[in-house]
């Protein structure tokens, strides 16, 4: 169980800096405890060295930690190293496998969700308009969850199925096991954008049956430019990488070539070794606190995050009421979002304003300014909660 | 400071001068910063190359809209020359703005360019009307 | 004038820690001063957020030291920052042209040379065959140099030249304004692979007049999975990105979007922020000591490199024999290059051993089993090249 | 220790065992690591299941060389299922490694995976010819 929150706290070193600061922005970016900035600069100063095909010592040592960090994130997902293929970020893997698929795509049906992030809309847009694919959109109700009955209609005939497994906006955690299966049976292949989901659930990847699904280190106490994107062997096998250079081909010849063998044949160029590293460790940590703890520490500060800010008078939320991901999109009547979060700001909360890179989410929930976002992770506690509710009373008085 | 404690900017964030729909305007000119969904649109009434009237309707945060609400108290009664000299810096100079970050800039620089554009527009028409009123 | 070594050698860590070590393998990756390792751990620990967008006080302050990062680098670069892409290595930055430019090449021509690195070779094999484009290879000489005939005929009617400034395994630094110069005038968009050119030549990419120029963080003191494309402002504005998702639009909506202004509209997805800010501080490093006498240094360098290893019998090596980059691919009749990096690692000198990613380079030289390659930076030294020179003649007698 | 110290690798390396083409053999299986040029080839003599002779060409560096002539001593004469189970760890025993890095493992593993498919190979020829010399 997560109770000494104080200990978790202090693994980060960003809270010792700044001891006012309530951080709730973590859907955007998390904070990074101390063991993972260490790490990263533990290679730059101790074995720092180009990943693979070096044999001198140092390279040897880059490349091993790089391999076993892979196989460190593997474990943490329920997949196989070789099915893991390291990225910038979430959205880096959203457009690769989006290519990636493109020759699968001519006059297809691409099908997403209401609750996409721009990068599960834009990429998909794109490959559709270079194959004339149709992208269908599966509604959502007003609680911000899967419309069932439109899920089943649109799902029918569908080459791709890529949605969000946890909504950066609403909150929703959708039922991906489920509606992976409901897809496979109509021979869609399946991609998942976990970006909120990874951080804050126990996953386990071969159980849930997707063909891809993508991740951002960062935004789970990862260092910056070092995502994921898994995609089951078989079909990582088949495709061709959309993306090339060096390191991923075994051979190049004036004419032709021969890729590499998976997962190294989708990564072109010098890896981000130092970030991949990082990550391994921030898996490690996460790991160790348990995922499956974070998870229900996690449930709590959203019920109370919704049941002290509903206590707000002209306060409106986007998302279901009960069994909600520990963050809130709201507004407040009379108060421009950005207002919101600059005043939070001089309470010293941090919480982010704006469309949260899903515009056609808020215009469905006639939110034409944006939303206020609190998103809080398990370094958070009760009391910033209360601080926060009563900022924004404070506010509201003002 | 920020800009919640600025009493200047509460003052015309909660009391708009010039927040007014103009009839007779001769040139009117909206924009908008979609990233923020901030609106503004701008309403001149020139009269020998000087802003006799002008007036604004709009919609967005604190900043923008108390921008806008000085904006309109300066240019008002100036020269059309001198009204596209005023600067992001001399509003917040005006408010009381020592610093501003740079995701924050735009929320006042929306009212700068509109007012620029609705000017602009003024004089390209007068030009193609034949010079001048 | 680089003169007091001692002092630059220290203010690298790994030197520190590893006091023996004779580095040689910069062209693969770079050492990195303390300031870039603190700087990247200064991100983390004192502002941390992600970047655009956030209106509280952490997100501004980050935001402001990332473009002030593109700034600097832009300053160093002699371009102007709203022409800088951030990417995670020149790989991506590549890749990122060619699909940018893949609807100018319907049928065109795409024109290289024989010095390419894979990684300016494969995304344009990658595209030619999307847009049914054809591939011209400029001969180079039995010195590793452009052969100016074949490169007068290969250009004409060419829609795309791309070139490696520097060859990363001859050492060759190619006339790139004029060859610009002659390309523009046959109509072709220009394409720089700076990766070895931007971490030892002052550049000034505006009179150079390249319409797109890439290079990679990592090889010149920055943090890992941080890259740069620079692209002419004019064709930025006119082109489309083929990569999307989140912080490169204005609005999208149900149906419909519109993408930010350049250069954001390239750069979708949280960017490696801290990666960014870190390689800002490296530019900061680099200006300090002088890109004009690290150019003097390295010619030094580079010329005793070869005088002193082509005493040993035995050795022969890719390239021109004057004016060369401080890097020497060669190889030694009797020992597999494997065994070569393998000996020396033993004498704590890390050279790489392969083909460095320039498998058709090697084989056009005969070179089939690959080349050991020793690449220095202007934090090596002459008694280093002693060093390897005594360690190789030591592998001779053995 | 690097393997340059090693006298049995350096000995095998420099005068390599078995080192021979065997022109009736009744396997031959050629393989090459083409990210570091490396090629082996491998010639079997089998009798009654046995290996009765074997030899190997091959070009790489001392490493891939070493391994290859030290695993033809190890499977000369032996059963072919005996042969089958040597692993790369087993070859780094006999040689005298104690670790090996992953960007080297290769080069110990081209000639055990090249044994592997001539015996594989010569399994089934057997089996199509009807069961067995
Ligand atoms: C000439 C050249 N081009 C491109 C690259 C690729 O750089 P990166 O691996 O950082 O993408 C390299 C580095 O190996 C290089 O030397
Ligand atoms: C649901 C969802 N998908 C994708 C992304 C994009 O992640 P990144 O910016 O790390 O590529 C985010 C993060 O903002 C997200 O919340």
């Amino acid at each position: 169980m997560i109770e000494d929150l104080n200990s978790i706290r202090s693994d980060f070193p960003i809270f010792e800096f700044n001891p006012k600061l309530v951080y709730m922005d973590s859907a955007a970016t998390s904070q990074r405890p101390k063991k993972v900035i260490d790490k990263v600069a533990e290679v730059y100063t101790q074995y720092n060295s180009n990943v693979h095909r070096g044999i001198y010592s140092m390279a040897e040592k880059v490349t091993e930690e790089y391999e076993d960090a892979r196989k460190e994130i593997a474990a943490f997902l329920g997949t196989s190293a070789e099915e893991l293929i390291f990225t910038k970020n979430t959205t880096e893997s959203l457009n690769l496998v989006a290519y990636m698929l493109l020759p699968k795509l001519k006059n297809g049906v691409i099908t997403i969700t209401e609750l996409e992030h721009h990068s599960n809309i834009l990429p998909w847009r794109k490959v559709a308009s270079l194959a004339n694919a149709e992208i269908k959109t599966v509604a959502v109700d007003q609680e911000g969850k899967i419309n069932e009955a439109d899920f089943e209609k649109k799902i029918s005939g569908t080459s791709v199925f890529s949605f969000a497994h946890v909504s950066n906006v609403a909150g929703t955690t959708l039922n991906a096991k489920k509606m992976i299966r409901t897809a496979k049976a109509e021979g869609a292949i399946t991609v998942v954008d976990g970006a909120q989901a990874a951080p804050h659930i126990k996953l386990n990847l071969h159980d849930m049956g997707a063909d891809f699904y993508a991740l951002s280190g960062h935004k789970m106490l990862g260092p910056t430019g070092i995502g994921i994107l898994y995609g089951n062997k078989k079909l990582l096998e088949d495709l061709e990488p959309p993306f090339s250079g060096g390191e991923m081909v075994k051979e190049v010849h004036a004419e032709g070539q021969e890729w590499n063998d998976v997962p190294w044949k989708f990564e072109p160029g010098t890896p981000n070794f130092a970030g991949a590293i990082g990550f391994g460790e921030a898996v490690k940590y996460l790991e160790k606190i348990g995922m499956g703890d974070i998870e229900l520490y996690e449930k709590k500060l959203g019920r109370a995050l919704v049941e002290e800010l509903t206590k707000i008078d002209g306060l409106e939320y986007i998302g279901p009421m009960e069994n909600r991901a520990s963050l809130l999109s709201f507004k407040l009547r009379g108060y421009h979002p950005h207002d919101i979060a600059a005043f939070l700001d001089t309470r010293s909360i941090a919480v982010r304003s704006g469309f949260h890179c899903a515009q056609p989410l808020h215009e469905k929930f006639g939110f034409f300014d944006g939303s206020a976002r609190a998103s809080l992770y398990f370094y958070n506690n009760m009391e910033e909660i209360e601080s926060l509710a009563r900022a924004l009373k404070e506010l509201v008085k003002l | 400071m920020s800009y919640f404690f600025i009493e200047n900017i509460m003052d015309h964030y909660k009391n708009p001068r010039n927040m007014k729909e103009i009839k007779d305007a001769n040139s009117v000119f909206g924009d908008s910063n979609p990233t923020c969904g901030d609106t503004v649109k701008i309403f001149l009434k020139v009269n020998e190359g000087k802003i006799d009237d002008i007036g604004f309707q709009g919609h967005g945060c604190a900043l923008s809209m108390a921008s806008s609400s000085l904006l309109t108290e300066m240019a008002k009664g100036s020269e059309l020359q001198e009204a596209l000299k005023i600067t992001e810096n001399d509003l917040m100079k005006e408010l009381g703005i020592t610093e501003l970050g740079p995701n924050r800039i735009k929320c006042i620089a929306l009212p700068v360019k509109t007012l620029k554009m609705a000017i602009i527009q003024y004089l390209s028409k007068a030009n193609h009307a034949g010079g001048g009123t």
